[in-house]
């Protein structure tokens, strides 16, 4: 483990906006919320932050992204990768472990260059939470910490951050910090201990369940028509749980023409199996119609059908659905909890 | 002189925004009927407004207008600022104004450029320009992008524009965009004196017509006015907006739909050329320099020099906003933050809003409960205030015509220019009269 | 392939759709390219009756603007609504819930009885079939050239479905309803405490987003206000809860329906009538 | 980027035949430009993609064993990738990706008795199947083909199907919904299922593979629990709209209590008693 103080911490990073041929991006404030967006000072970076408004996965898997070109004169089709190199500034663990998890998602069968490539010019750094938004549950879910996902991690412990690093993109970036990188004290190894021990009583939700409980629980209620339309009655099928996700993945393809029909592109946009029209099918036929179905199949998503594929509990417990959700139907902690209280 | 029969009947009058008619009928040299009539349906916008939120007024009044609705949009927000008594910042001030020559600009551009010139050109529409002359039309479609990305910038939408709230600005632009499109208006110049050009070669198919009138505009010792001021007349002088009613004396009368307006005389004119004629003067010189080759000075009273009016208009919007931009620069922009909702007190009261929008003089007057709830509401929209006006001119251009021994169409082609160099807005009429004609 | 024939026709509504098709700038030249536009009022004089695609704008509100309409229906293969108010009656069926007289009166005084006009702004499809629809107020502009070239190439265009939320959370806004709070989950108790100013709490913030169909790529909540609601509701919203939600931000069920009147106004009657 | 590399650059293929199936249904006849051949196995599918409008899974109807290097695709134009390939003539170009998916299981069906069911267009991937099997017809023990249509119009491939009614060593048996007055059709009315108690079903050595509209495979399968022939023995080809056929997009997700199944990954040829305790399968 390493160390740099604060002051030069600051310094690194305005060196990297200024001097790296990659786009330097952070978290930042959005009026009283949080985002990631491209970084113009080190100043703007707030590494202090509870949660994002979206998941980092925007920069693997954009909102919208051009797959081919296509010129309808000449019939011709060109493939396009838009890919932004990237120095990700404050990633917290549980976010690192989505894109673990999304890492596999499109390794999977088909490798997809796409998603791919942005993932591999990338360079992740990650931070300890030194704050937790009252609806994150991430320590239930194991993701509070992480060993694995970023190329370096940062603790906040007073004057300086401690630096763990995960790869040799990580101990790469952090030879341009040159001499401000500094060898951690017992003293601060003990700090980032006890900073990581103590993680968990931050947590506001009060959870009942464990994640590994989940696969059965969800298995036990698949055919609970009631619990799930109750559950459901209040949703308005906007799809904000699906899109603020950082597992959620799941995309639509269009093509775009030019007025001039001469040039297009089909493009690759985020969709969501929460809204009507996701699981509708020729015909006129929609395999989901009813909100309830939908909302199910979103639970069963994040909690069995994940871990079966992949052996992932795909909920993080990030808490960015449960706090967006206009009618407040989107905890999964308040869903999973009424699950175990009625089997237990 | 002739003898013959002349009925001209134009029906749904083109490239003028909203519906009216042209009748002319004249027997043996007199004539029997000469009518502008106008058709649109009624919209209500003065009831629609009772009962509605202060926060939502000027969204719904906007819609009055899409050419424009930036104008009715900051007419709205100075009459509820008014009501509520709310002050803004200079910094929204001086972008409320950018965002008013930018509507002025594209208005004008789109008037003089597609509207005006295939008339001068012989075309009867913008189209066939694509073709016979596309450099020409090149250049006035960039001038018209650049005023709609000014809108853009600043209003975040060129139609219907949403940044623009009570109190000031939701979003505002950054130094940086600022900057970039200051460079583009100055970049435009060469474009603008192009077009400019353009009118001077056909200047002489501006019809010599004239007829004494009043004219009627906002007026400010500061600058030309568009934002804010008092309205002047050619003929009663300064008074205060508050007194509008008074000016704008709207009446009925029996030969047409609309609602007429007169002052001093039984009818006056707004728009480009009234304001033109209250206050050349400040003019920038630039602009000036542009009215001087048509020959155009204060008090001039041909309805079709309009046209050149805004054409000098455009110039002077264009040199105006460089200096506005110079100014928001050079006192450093205060940064806001985003999402921004300015505080407001909600209080009762009344509160009438006035600004220069490109068809002329606009005035929005509601009334407000204690909880900043509107009770009543009343717009005066420039179209109305010159139907009167087109409707004389018209009774003192058709016997002329018809004196020329002018033919039929040409009679037709004069009376449409005539009235489409007013660029009348008809559908943004408030409140018209949908009254049968009785043949 | 012949060009097809494109007209475009108003009625009461603000003509703002038809400046966005001429605010097209330079993609007007490759419009025309595609298109033969033979009726377009605001912008050329020549008319005709022999077009293949008619797109209305406005609102219908008396029978001179039925009558018109129905001929063009006859004339014209295809009727597209341009618009909120020709496809969803849009910011004019505010009236439709307001007195008749009293509409009449506030606006024409004692004149009022010399004005004709239905009690009610109608879209056009109130009146005759509409086969597509391009909702906003005003249109989006890329919407536009989508479903001409949708249109000319035979393909049904492809309007989303889903509500504005959609587009505002790919474009990562705060949601209206945590601009206060710093949360969208707040107590009301906690409301009470973070509304600054007793004048300000008389209204919640609302957003008509979660109703509303997208397609504008969450302009408005972009640009610093609220969705308004301007391109009508969603196939299946469920205003039940929606309302809920306007309740729990403070809303009071007048407030609400005002809201839902400012573009909603017809598509509320036909529901409820359904 | 190389055009090889993305999963989503469709590869060139010439349109070298069109022939009119019935009113809304034709075939093409397709070659990569390329020169390769397809490489597909019964049951599987390509993404058909006209630049410009779109892409959309169809099955691919040809066998591998007949016309190389080309392939065949019978699709009904019923939206607009469908409606836009009906509208390209001979000569002219379409994207193709894949083949993808699980076809159906030739080895496993290999030395059995086989009873095909298709409804409609679902005879689009069975044809496959079936010239397959013909074409190695001594590895195959009873071949039997039962066929519905709506109406005698919408039958589709009638050269091969009076072709299957001559030959001795096949049972065949056509039928359609309803039939007007003034058409001669010599095949059975009525409803496919009435079709399944006259077939010989040997419960051991019978196998099943069914491809019609969803509404039918509810009927069918009930019929054929009458004969009690085993869930493993049956196989069916689900259809879902698809939006990148590579077990990505989530849109064809068939959602069970036990796990999910991506129709593009696993299937579109599923095994019926894999997939029948699936709430959305059938
Ligand atoms: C594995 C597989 C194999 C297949 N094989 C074949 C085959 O061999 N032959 C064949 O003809 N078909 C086949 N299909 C079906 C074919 O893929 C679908 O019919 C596909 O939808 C056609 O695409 P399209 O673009 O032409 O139609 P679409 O545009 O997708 O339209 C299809 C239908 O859906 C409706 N629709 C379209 N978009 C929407 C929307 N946004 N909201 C509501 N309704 C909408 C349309 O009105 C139309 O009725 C197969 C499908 C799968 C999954
Ligand atoms: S659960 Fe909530 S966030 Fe998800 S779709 Fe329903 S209303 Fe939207
Ligand atoms: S559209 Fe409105 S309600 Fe929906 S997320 Fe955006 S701001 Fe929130
Ligand atoms: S955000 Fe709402 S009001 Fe604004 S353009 Fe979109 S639909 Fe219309």
């Amino acid at each position: 483990m390493k160390a740099i103080n604060k002051n030069d911490f600051s310094e690194f990073v305005d060196d990297l906006i200024e001097n790296d041929d990659r786009e330097v991006v952070g978290v930042q404030t959005k009026s009283n919320e949080f985002a990631f967006d491209p970084l113009k000072s080190a100043e703007d970076l707030r590494l202090d932050y509870d949660v994002t408004i979206l998941p980092p996965k925007k920069y693997f898997m954009p909102q919208r992204e051009t797959l081919v070109e296509y010129n309808l004169n000449e019939g011709e089709t060109t493939p396009v990768n838009q890919v932004v190199p990237r120095i990700i500034m404050g990633i917290h663990p549980y976010d690192l472990v989505a894109i673990e998890q999304m890492d596999k998602v499109f390794e999977d069968t088909h490798e997809d260059p796409y998603y791919l490539e942005k993932r591999r010019q990338s360079v992740l750094v990650g931070v300890n939470m030194a704050n937790v938004s009252d609806r994150s549950f991430a320590h239930t879910m194991g993701t509070a910490t992480t060993d694995t996902g970023y190329d370096i991690m940062l603790t906040d412990i007073g004057d300086r951050y401690a630096i763990e690093v995960g790869s040799s993109k990580g101990s790469n970036l952090l030879e341009k910090a040159g001499q401000a990188v500094d060898d951690i004290t017992t003293d601060e190894i003990r700090k980032v201990k006890q900073f990581k021990e103590e993680l968990p009583k931050k947590f506001k939700k009060d959870t009942k369940f464990d994640p590994f409980e989940l696969p059965s629980l969800l298995k036990n209620y698949y055919e609970n028509d009631e619990f799930w339309e109750e559950n459901a009655e209040d949703c308005l099928s906007c799809g904000t749980c699906n899109l603020v996700c950082p597992t959620c993945y799941c995309f639509d393809v269009q093509d775009v023409n030019d007025i001039s029909l001469s040039e297009g592109e089909r493009l690759r946009t985020w969709d969501g199996c929460m809204l009507e029209a996701f699981a509708e099918v020729a015909g006129d036929e929609n395999f989901r119609e009813e909100k309830a179905a939908r909302y199910r199949h979103r639970y069963m998503r994040k909690g069995r059908y994940m871990y079966n594929r992949f052996g992932d509990i795909a909920c993080v417990g990030c808490g960015r659905c449960s706090e967006q959700c206009l009618p407040d139907i989107a905890d999964p902690v308040e869903v999973f909890n009424q699950m175990k209280e009625g089997t237990s | 002189m002739s003898d013959e029969k002349i009925d001209v009947d134009v029906e749904y009058l083109t490239r003028v925004e909203g519906h009216g008619n042209i009748k002319v009928n004249a027997n043996d040299g007199q004539i029997e009927k000469c009518e502008w009539q106008v058709i649109e349906t009624p919209r209500y916008f003065e009831s629609m407004v009772v009962d509605q939120s202060w926060k939502e007024l000027h969204h719904i009044t906007s819609r009055i207008c899409g050419i424009c609705s930036i104008g009715h949009t900051l007419a709205s927000l100075k009459a509820t600022e008014a009501a509520l008594g709310v002050e803004i910042s200079e910094q929204d001030k001086l972008l409320r104004k950018l965002a008013l020559h930018a509507e002025n600009m594209q208005s004008h551009v789109l008037h003089v450029g597609y509207l005006a010139l295939p008339d001068l050109m012989g075309e009867g529409s913008v189209i066939p320009l694509a073709s016979s002359h596309p450099d020409e039309l090149k250049t006035v479609i960039r001038l018209h992008r650049l005023s709609n990305e000014m809108s853009d910038m600043v209003c975040g939408r060129t139609t219907h524009p949403q940044r623009l709230i009570p109190g000031g600005f939701s979003k505002i632009p950054s130094e940086d965009e600022l900057l970039q499109l200051q460079d583009k208006l100055k970049n435009s110049f060469n474009d603008l004196m192009a077009v400019a050009d353009l009118c001077e070669e056909k200047a002489d198919k501006f019809p010599g017509f004239s007829r004494e009138t009043e004219f009627i505009s906002l007026t400010n010792e500061e600058e030309y006015a568009f934002y804010e001021g008092q309205v002047r007349s050619t003929d009663t002088g300064v008074s205060p907006i508050t007194e509008y009613e008074d000016i704008t004396n709207e009446y009925v009368v029996e030969q047409s739909t609309a609602k007429f307006a007169r002052n001093n005389r039984s009818s006056y004119m707004v728009g480009a050329l009234a304001r033109l004629n209250n206050n050349y003067d400040q003019l920038s010189p630039m602009a000036k320099g542009v009215a001087e080759r048509f020959n155009l000075k204060p008090v001039n009273h041909n309805p079709y020099m309009n046209n050149i009016a805004q054409l000098v208009e455009v110039v002077h919007n264009v040199r105006d906003a460089i200096n506005i931009i110079d100014t928001l620069l050079d006192n450093g922009l205060e940064p806001q933050n985003e999402y921004y909702e300015p505080q407001v007190d909600v209080q009762k009261g009344r509160g009438i809003g006035a600004v220069e929008v490109p068809r002329g003089i606009l005035f929005h007057d509601y009334t407000y409960n204690e909880e900043g709830i509107c009770t009543s509401g009343n717009c005066v929209i420039p179209t109305n205030q010159n139907h009167a006006n087109i409707q004389q001119d018209m009774e003192k251009l058709a016997p002329e015509l018809i004196e020329n021994d002018k033919g039929e169409d040409e009679i037709e082609l004069s009376l449409e220019m005539l009235v489409r160099a007013y660029d009348p807005c008809i559908s943004c009429s408030t409140h018209h009269l949908d009254v049968d004609f009785v043949e | 392939m012949s060009k097809p024939k494109v007209a475009f026709f108003d009625f009461a509504g603000c003509e703002g759709d038809q400046l966005q098709v001429a605010n097209l700038e330079e993609k007007i030249l490759d419009l025309l390219e595609l298109v033969e536009v033979v009726n377009f009022r605001e912008v050329i004089s020549q008319k005709s009756d022999d077009y293949d695609i008619a797109f209305i704008e406005g609102s219908i509100a008396s029978d001179h603007d039925a009558e018109r309409l129905r001929e063009i229906r006859t004339n014209a293969g295809i009727v597209v609504a341009l618009g909120s108010c020709a496809a969803i009656g849009g910011i004019n069926s505010i009236r439709n819930s307001q007195n008749p007289e009293l509409v009449e009166e506030r606006v024409y005084g004692d004149d009022a009885d010399k004005v004709e006009a239905w009690d009610k702004a109608k879209p056009v499809d109130a009146v005759v079939e509409v086969d597509h629809y391009i909702y906003g107020c005003p249109i989006d502009q890329d919407e536009f050239v989508h479903v001409v070239e949708s249109l000319v190439q035979g393909k049904e265009p492809n309007i989303p479905t889903y509500p504005v939320c959609v587009e505002c959370k790919m474009n990562e806004n705060v949601c209206v309803f945590a601009r206060n709070g710093g949360s969208t989950q707040i107590s009301s108790s906690e409301r009470e405490v973070q509304t600054p100013g007793a004048a300000q709490a008389e209204q919640g913030p609302f957003c008509l987003g979660p109703v509303t169909r997208a397609g504008c790529d969450s302009k408005c909540v972009n640009e610093g206000t609220t969705c308004w609601g301007c391109r009508g509701l969603v196939d299946s919203p469920n205003e039940n809860a929606h309302k809920k939600v306007l309740d729990k931000y403070g809303l009071t069920v007048e407030e609400v329906l005002n809201k839902f009147n400012l573009y909603f106004g017809w598509q509320q009657e036909e529901r409820n009538n359904e | 980027m190389n055009a090889e590399d993305s999963l989503y650059n469709p590869q060139e293929a010439r349109i070298i035949g069109k022939r009119k199936l019935t009113d809304d249904t034709k075939l093409f006849e397709l070659e990569l430009e390329n020169g390769e051949r397809l490489n597909q196995e019964p049951g599987q599918f390509v993404e058909l993609s006209i630049p410009g409008v779109g892409e959309a899974p169809i099955s691919v109807t040809s066998s591998p064993t007949r016309g190389l290097p080309s392939f065949e695709l019978c699709v009904r134009a019923v939206g607009n990738v469908t409606n836009a390939l009906h509208e390209k003539s001979i000569g002219s170009t379409v994207g193709i990706r894949g083949p993808y998916g699980e076809g159906f299981p030739t080895e496993e069906l290999q030395g059995q008795d086989l009873l095909f069911i298709a409804g409609g267009l679902g005879i689009a991937p069975l044809r496959s199947l079936i010239n397959y099997v013909l074409d190695k017809r001594d590895e195959y023990n009873d071949i039997n083909i039962l066929y519905g249509c709506k109406r005698p119009c919408e039958q589709m491939f009638d050269d091969e199907v009076n072709h299957w009614a001559r030959r001795q060593d096949i049972y065949h048996e056509a039928t359609v919904d309803f039939c007007p007055d003034n058409v001669c059709w010599g095949g059975n009315i009525g409803v496919i299922t009435e079709l399944i108690p006259g077939v010989d079903i040997d419960l051991d050595n019978t196998y099943a593979v069914v491809c019609g509209p969803p509404v039918m495979y509810q009927f069918v399968l009930e019929e054929l629990d009458k004969k009690e022939l085993p869930h493993e023995h049956i196989y069916l080809s689900l259809e879902r709209r698809m939006k990148c056929g590579l077990g990505k997009c989530g849109h064809c997700q068939i959602n069970g209590a036990e796990e999910v199944l991506y129709a593009c990954q696993d299937g579109p040829v599923f095994n019926y008693e894999r997939v029948k305790g699936f709430e959305e399968a059938v």
